[in-house]
């Protein structure tokens, strides 16, 4: 009851603090987006490092929004799996073919363009074509290979192939431009694909525009015996813009970055700061306790260590250890205590020379009721506001950290999204949308914190008060 | 009676003297292990092409007495080296060829000059690091004193919200990530800035354009560091001034008719003077590292881009010897914060307790 | 007054000396480790149901005669007879059960005597929960409010619930004796109880305790700067002087005669509370001495306006120069 | 002409989301030059508030509502800040405070800090300045010597008499003291307010002095003040004032004070504690704690009215209780 009524008295302090309750709203905010993440950005956090995993999605593209705020529509990321089969007989030899078309109407190139096909065929060998049919009744061809087997009854091969920025592929469109005129070299795209869909008239007056119409990719394959077929073509074509926050180079959504680096960011912030707090605390009240040449000692150790140059050693011991994340809380907390232990010594020293305590002595209360009941709970208030304090330090830190490709690196954590960014040019491509909201949301979650302690430091520790 | 001050100063120096081993030692016994495989990979590497290379290799009569030759050879260079003894023995002439700066030479990086001694380097890149951290924390210093006893002068006020607020957002905000959208903004969508690095390439060879070229480099860098740190020392130094104007002689400084500008320019920042100095010890730290990543945002060639450049590269010694060299300059820094705040304070200088009872 | 001559308390050669610490030249060359003299050598002796002051200037060590006597601070040197038993001799187990039931303390700070996050009942019910007196909650917040009756705090519950902050000075000062009360102790050692309240309520809180040693025939050793006060509450008055006694006898006979040249200074020097008499010259040098260069013989000489050459010389006994009174000085 | 005129001074602090504090209320004396003026009063009743008032020394939240500070025919709430920090700050009326432990600069030299006083205000040389500084330490009994020291390295009693060299050095005709030794030792306080007495009979200064100890009020002042809850209650001289109380508040907080002299006598208390300036009570501000309150009392409250010549008091019943002593209330 004497608790409750305690709480609610803070309550009404705080609650006068505008500046507390933006705090507050503001965690209160990133929490359900941490409790929330598997239904907001469904995804495996611990695939974020695995290329596989996003290598269907665009890359490197702006988020949607961005693309409307200029007054253009994106185009979409395009799936497409819907061929025609026709088989027939090429001198003896069965011969598949397989068209999957498309109505391309947009003012953009695909930024991605993308197949899978599976192939199965009877015989010692196959060989096969991919080339693209434009509604100029140009034909490109992108790709060609052969497919052979060990075993001479049944062979299979997938061919899947990023065409975006392939060598093979890029040579042939060289090929085909020349062989209509131009030179690739002198042609500027983001990737030779997108020739593929150019204009060509336009393309011989320098100008890149797509040309509208019908396009059909088609896979021709041959084999070398009595069977073939095609059990899978699919072609992506990669949108301009994606989801809320773009994707980065590889393909991955950063708004799922975004939102996992979240309950990350909160889980290293909290725990390292409850960790610190809690050791700091019984480490101050004990050396200031028990006082004398132990209290000396242990302060000098507290002054060592915190004249160590923190991000030194977290680089040393990362480099030497390859992080997790929890050895990284733990490396972070080794760093983050002792600062509360010397104020709750410094307080402990005032209250073992208070007037209660020494009441408490002599109503003959044991040293350690006199701890438990009289100190601790006088210093609690005081440490309320470091332990706010200490969750931006640590995530900061933490950042700092992954920001030099030494954080934990299976995890989606900001400071690695950053350390992406940095490591991939984000900046020099103006891709802001990699780093911009990484670190935002590194202040953001950082200031819900800085404000809430502030505003609880002014209540519990009134000399700050304006006066 | 000096005896105050030099206690004092005593006291603080064996500190960073404890604080320099301790460091170095523990880099010694992270990295002790990962040396020693890459010197024995050498090792093995070097008498092989010894062997191989100096047409000794016909002499021997079957493979096995090659590779037991060849085994042997490198067991002996080991031992010549000493590597066969266990690491905690070796750990001490190691923390000694450390401590008096022989620090080995690098794996991959090679200073400007084409040295690949770690010292080298790393004397190439000190200076670059202390110019812009200088700068940085000497305009630091100062406009915070200033900002910080304007707020103090009128708590409450428009002008006192925004350097708390200010302060508060430099709690949260990572330096380097601020670094990076300046960067972007001032260099790349409006391009007035340069891109990076110390000057432009090449470098202006006369001395008064090379200056100005060096400071238009390190404009965005140290502007950077100013827009984190300023607004936290800042209130710092106004929630200490605040408490000193309401201090009696504070009071007895406006009854004598002091004008308010001397009361809060004077009588008070120099009450102020010795705990700001106190929190600067506790700051440089952090700014400093928040500043070596920095310099990774803006290509500045000094320690913190040695930093990156050698975890891409995993170069153990580089790396050991910037962490050597980081914890030398921060206790340096520390150092001459203490030293000043013993001049500030003749309570310090002259021995506390100077009090007749 | 219910006084007896049963002796409750006798203190003999009570010392306590707080070694300074030393600085590395100190141990370099050997130096013999300094002490503050806080106390050096004092003897008296309280009756059932008397008042026994002590008085002094700040630093003269009354404060730490009181500590030491409970043991809050452990004596350097001497007895201190409690109830027939050695007090400095008692181990942890008999100064819980026997000092720390049978003797308490109040506090000059009521603003800091009390635990600001304990309640009243809490504060005053500590004594028995840590002796282990009640056993139910019902138990503890009768024998609670029985005290906060009798030390004037009406109705108690009114005051239980409260917080310290939630007080006014008095009042804490209060809430003080009844946390010392609860014990029933025999012997109370008071600081300084009353002066930081407001001159409005001291007569209310000395009034107080001389109405309590009235009625449960407690000893006080009341501890104070002030002669005034330990005129009005003190059946006898010590003064001590940089951590000796110099003159011991009944409190009105040390006030209205002082013999000791520093008494006679001090009771000069105290205002009174009468606009037709003016303060004069006080017949004093100098100020008080660090209690770490004690000045030999007569610790007072320095200052003395009548010290003679014997003084710097020969430390002076306290001798019964008048019946009951006693002077250290060679005067006499 | 007296040299220093108050007229219905009020102030009141603002406290943030709570109101407003009325610390001073409608203070009004005069004082006539070389006279003394005691103000006593307990913990929070405002008199060190009036002090900051007089000198025109406000914190930020702190406003003045009303009232007049004349000093030698001036109206200091008349003249703008930089006339009154050059004409009237130290020159006419200057300050000793409580604490002596906080009120000089820590970190300044003595000297320079008595130094600094002379030349804001006077056009001499710091040659001149220093050796004055060194004549006025002198005359409180200081070595000239002990310029060149900083506070710390003083006893208390020496930076009190500091303190007061400093209030001096330009001869004001005001000095203003207050608690100038509530934190000192009987001894030293005796000597301090000695000197003080001393120097202001020598130079003819009016002198106000604040304390909460009455008995330090009784030595020192001619004239005496009682304040509670930010008024005067009762103004008088000295031995108007201490002899014949006519208020209640009065007449309670001198049974409380014990004396080293005379017989001992039982000292009486006042129940109950002051009121929170916040909500003061409604009519006479000392009524909850009067034991002779009537319904009036409660409801109206008392101006200060002169009962006898020169002896004002504010209580509605002053007269009727001219000869009823404290105790009779019980």
């Amino acid at each position: 009851m004497k608790f409750a009524a305690r709480i609610r008295d803070f309550w009404n302090e705080f609650k006068h603090r505008k500046i507390g309750i933006l705090g507050l709203g503001i965690l209160v905010v990133i929490v359900s987006i941490s409790v929330l993440a598997p239904v907001i950005a469904p995804m495996d956090p611990t695939r974020w490092s695995d290329v596989n995993y996003w290598t269907n999605n665009p890359k490197g593209v702006p988020p949607t929004w961005a693309y409307y705020l200029q007054g253009k529509v994106p185009i979409p990321q395009l799936y497409l799996e819907n061929y025609k089969t026709k088989l027939t007989k090429i001198s003896g030899y069965p011969m598949i073919q397989v068209f999957l078309p498309i109505n391309y109407s947009y003012t953009e190139f695909p930024t991605m363009v993308k197949w899978k096909i599976n192939l199965t065929f009877v015989g010692a060998g196959a060989f096969y074509e991919i080339y693209i049919m434009r509604p100029d009744r140009k034909k490109i061809t992108l790709y060609t290979g052969t497919a052979t087997t060990s075993n001479a009854s049944q062979g299979w091969t997938v061919i899947e192939i990023d065409a975006t920025r392939h060598p093979d592929v890029e040579r042939r469109i060289g090929e085909w431009l020349s062989s209509v005129g131009l030179d690739i070299n002198k042609i500027q795209v983001a990737a030779p694909i997108q020739i593929a869909f150019a204009d060509l008239k336009l393309l011989k007056k320098n100008k890149v525009v797509p040309l509208k119409g019908k396009y059909v990719f088609t896979v021709r394959a041959i084999a070398q015996g009595k069977n073939i077929n095609v059990t899978q073509f699919r072609v992506i074509l990669g949108a301009t813009a994606y989801g809320l926050l773009g994707t980065d180079k590889s393909g991955r959504d950063l708004f799922k970055g975004l939102v996992w680096g979240t309950p990350i960011a909160l889980l290293i912030g909290v725990l390292t700061s409850v960790l610190g707090v809690a050791i700091g605390l019984l480490y101050g009240v004990t050396s200031g306790y028990i006082g004398g040449w132990s209290d000396e000692a242990m302060m000098r150790v507290v002054d060592i260590l915190m004249s160590l140059p923190k991000l030194p050693i977290l680089i040393v011991l990362a480099i030497a250890y390859r992080p997790t994340i929890w050895l990284i809380i733990l490396f972070l907390t080794i760093f983050g205590w002792m600062g509360i232990a010397r104020v709750s010594r410094s307080i402990a020293l005032q209250l073992k020379e208070s007037a209660f305590v020494e009441a408490a002595r002599a109503i003959g209360a044991s040293r350690k009721r006199i701890i438990l009941v009289h100190i601790i709970p006088n210093i609690v208030p005081y440490t309320v506001a470091a332990l706010a304090l200490g969750i931006p330090d640590a995530i900061l830190t933490e950042a700092a950290l992954s920001f030099l490709g030494l954080g934990d690196p299976s995890l989606p954590t900001w400071g690695a999204i950053l350390n992406q960014a940095q490591t991939g040019g984000a900046l020099g491509s103006g891709m802001w949308w990699w780093f911009i909201p990484p670190g935002l949301a590194i202040a953001v979650v950082s200031m819900a914190f800085v404000f809430i302690g502030y505003a609880v430091d002014e209540i519990v520790n009134p000399r700050l008060r304006r006066r | 009676m000096a005896s105050g001050l030099g206690r004092y100063l005593a006291l603080r120096a064996v500190n960073s003297v404890i604080v320099i081993i301790a460091v170095v030692l523990l880099t010694l016994i992270m990295f002790g292990p990962l040396v020693d495989q890459q010197l024995k990979a050498q090792i093995e590497m070097e008498v092989r092409q010894q062997i191989l290379k100096g047409g000794a290799f016909g002499k021997y009569k079957t493979p096995e007495e090659a590779k037991r030759a060849m085994q042997k050879a490198i067991e002996e260079r080991i031992k010549a080296l000493g590597l066969d003894k266990p690491w905690y023995i070796r750990i001490w002439g190691d923390l000694w060829r450390t401590l008096t700066f022989d620090l080995g030479t690098s794996w991959v990086i090679k200073s400007d000059s084409g040295s690949s001694k770690v010292v080298n380097i790393l004397l190439e890149r000190i200076p670059r690091t202390v110019l812009l951290f200088g700068t940085s924390t000497i305009i630091l210093l100062v406009l915070q004193l200033l900002l910080g006893a304007k707020a103090a002068a009128t708590p409450g006020s428009l002008f006192d919200r925004v350097v708390v607020l200010s302060g508060l957002l430099g709690y949260a905000f990572a330096t380097w990530w601020v670094g990076m959208v300046l960067l972007y903004l001032f260099a790349y969508l409006i391009p007035i800035f340069p891109a990076g690095g110390m000057v432009s390439v090449p470098p202006p060879q006369e001395p008064l354009r090379y200056a100005l070229d060096l400071a238009w480099h390190m404009f965005l860098p140290v502007l950077t560091i100013l827009i984190v740190a300023l607004g936290g020392w800042a209130y710092v130094t106004r929630n200490l001034m605040i408490g000193i104007l309401t201090e009696d002689y504070i009071t007895t400084s406006r009854a004598k008719g002091v004008p308010e500008r001397k009361v809060i320019y004077y009588h008070a920042l120099k009450m102020a003077a010795p705990p700001i100095l106190t929190q600067v010890t506790l700051a440089i730290a952090s700014i400093f590292t928040g500043g070596l990543l920095t310099e990774i945002v803006f290509s500045w060639p000094g320690m913190g881009l040695l930093y990156w450049d050698a975890i891409l590269s995993l170069d153990i010694p580089v790396i050991m010897g910037d962490v050597y060299f980081t914890t030398i300059l921060i206790v340096l820094a520390n150092l001459t914060a203490d030293l000043l705040y013993g001049i500030v304070d003749p309570r310090i200088r002259l021995g506390a307790g100077g009090a007749t009872l | 007054m219910p006084q007896s001559d049963e002796v409750i308390i006798k203190v003999e050669n009570l010392k306590k000396w707080f070694p300074l610490r030393r600085s590395l030249s100190d141990i370099t060359f050997r130096r013999p480790r300094r002490y503050v003299k806080a106390v050096d050598g004092v003897n008296f002796e309280i009756k059932r149901g008397e008042i026994f002051a002590l008085a002094g200037e700040s630093g003269c060590g009354k404060t730490t005669t009181g500590r030491a006597i409970l043991r809050l601070i452990e004596p350097t040197e001497g007895r201190v007879e409690f109830l027939g038993r050695d007090v400095t001799r008692l181990d942890k187990k008999e100064m819980k059960e026997f000092l720390r039931r049978k003797a308490q303390i109040i506090f000059q700070d009521p603003y800091e005597s009390l635990n600001p996050r304990k309640t009243v009942e809490d504060i005053v019910g500590e004594p028995l929960e840590v002796h282990g007196l009640v056993e139910t909650k019902a138990e503890k917040r009768e024998i609670v409010s029985k005290y906060l009756e009798e030390v004037g705090l009406t109705p108690p519950e009114d005051f239980i619930f409260r917080f310290p902050h939630e007080l006014s000075g008095g009042q804490r000062q209060r809430v003080a004796i009844a946390r010392a009360l609860v014990l029933e102790p025999e012997f109370i050692v008071a600081d300084e109880p009353v002066s930081m309240l407001d001159m409005s309520i001291r007569a209310s809180i000395l009034n107080l305790m001389l109405d309590l040693r009235d009625k449960r025939g407690l000893s006080y050793l009341f501890i104070t700067h002030d002669l005034a006060t330990a005129k009005y509450v003190a059946d006898r008055l010590a003064i001590m002087y940089l951590g000796k006694i110099v003159e011991m006898g009944p409190a009105t006979e040390i006030i209205d005669n002082p013999l000791h040249p520093y008494t006679q200074a001090l009771i000069s020097a105290v205002p009174v509370p009468d606009p037709r008499h003016k303060i004069g010259d006080i017949p004093i040098k100098g100020e008080v001495p660090s209690p770490i260069n004690i000045p030999p013989g007569c610790r007072f000489h320095p200052r003395c306006v009548k010290a003679f050459e014997l003084c710097d010389k020969k430390v002076p006994e306290l001798m019964e120069i008048e019946p009951h009174h006693f002077v250290a000085c060679h005067l006499y | 002409m007296p040299a220093l005129e108050v007229e219905d001074l009020t102030m009141y602090y603002e406290i943030p989301f709570r109101g407003f504090v009325r610390a001073v209320d409608g203070i009004s004396f005069s004082l006539e030059k070389g006279e003394s003026l005691g103000i006593v009063g307990e913990s929070g009743c405002g008199k060190s508030s009036l002090a900051i008032t007089l000198m025109r020394l406000l914190p930020k939240n702190a406003k003045i509502l009303k009232g007049k500070v004349v000093l030698d025919g001036i109206n200091i709430y008349k003249l703008p800040e930089d006339r009154l920090r050059k004409e009237i700050r130290w020159k006419r009326i200057s300050m000793v405070f409580q604490g002596a432990m906080n009120a000089l600069h820590p970190i300044i030299k003595v000297g320079d800090q008595i130094v600094e006083a002379i030349m804001l205000h006077e056009d001499v040389s710091k040659e001149e300045a220093w050796k004055r500084a060194g004549d006025l330490l002198e005359l409180v009994g200081i070595d000239r010597s002990r310029l060149n020291n900083y506070p710390f390295e003083f006893s208390g009693g020496m930076r009190q008499r500091a303190m007061i060299a400093m209030a001096l050095a330009l001869n004001p005709d005001v000095l203003l003291a207050d608690e100038p030794t509530t934190a000192l030792d009987v001894i030293v306080q005796a000597q301090i307010l000695k000197l003080i007495k001393d120097l202001q009979r020598k130079f003819g200064i009016s002198l106000i002095l604040i304390s909460h100890d009455v008995s330090v009020i009784a030595e020192m002042s001619d004239k005496v003040a009682v304040m509670y809850a930010g008024r005067f209650q009762e103004f008088g001289s000295a031995l108007d004032v201490f002899l014949n109380p006519l208020h209640p508040y009065t007449k309670g907080l001198l049974s409380g004070v014990p004396s080293v002299k005379g017989k001992p006598r039982r000292l009486k208390s006042i129940p109950g504690a002051p009121p929170n300036l916040l909500n003061p009570p409604r009519g006479c501000r000392f009524a909850p704690r009067c034991p002779f309150a009537k319904e009036k009392c409660f409801e109206e409250e008392p101006e200060l009215m002169e009962i006898e010549d020169e002896h004002y008091v504010r209580c509605h019943f002053a007269e009727e209780l001219r000869e009823v002593p404290w105790d009779a209330s019980e």
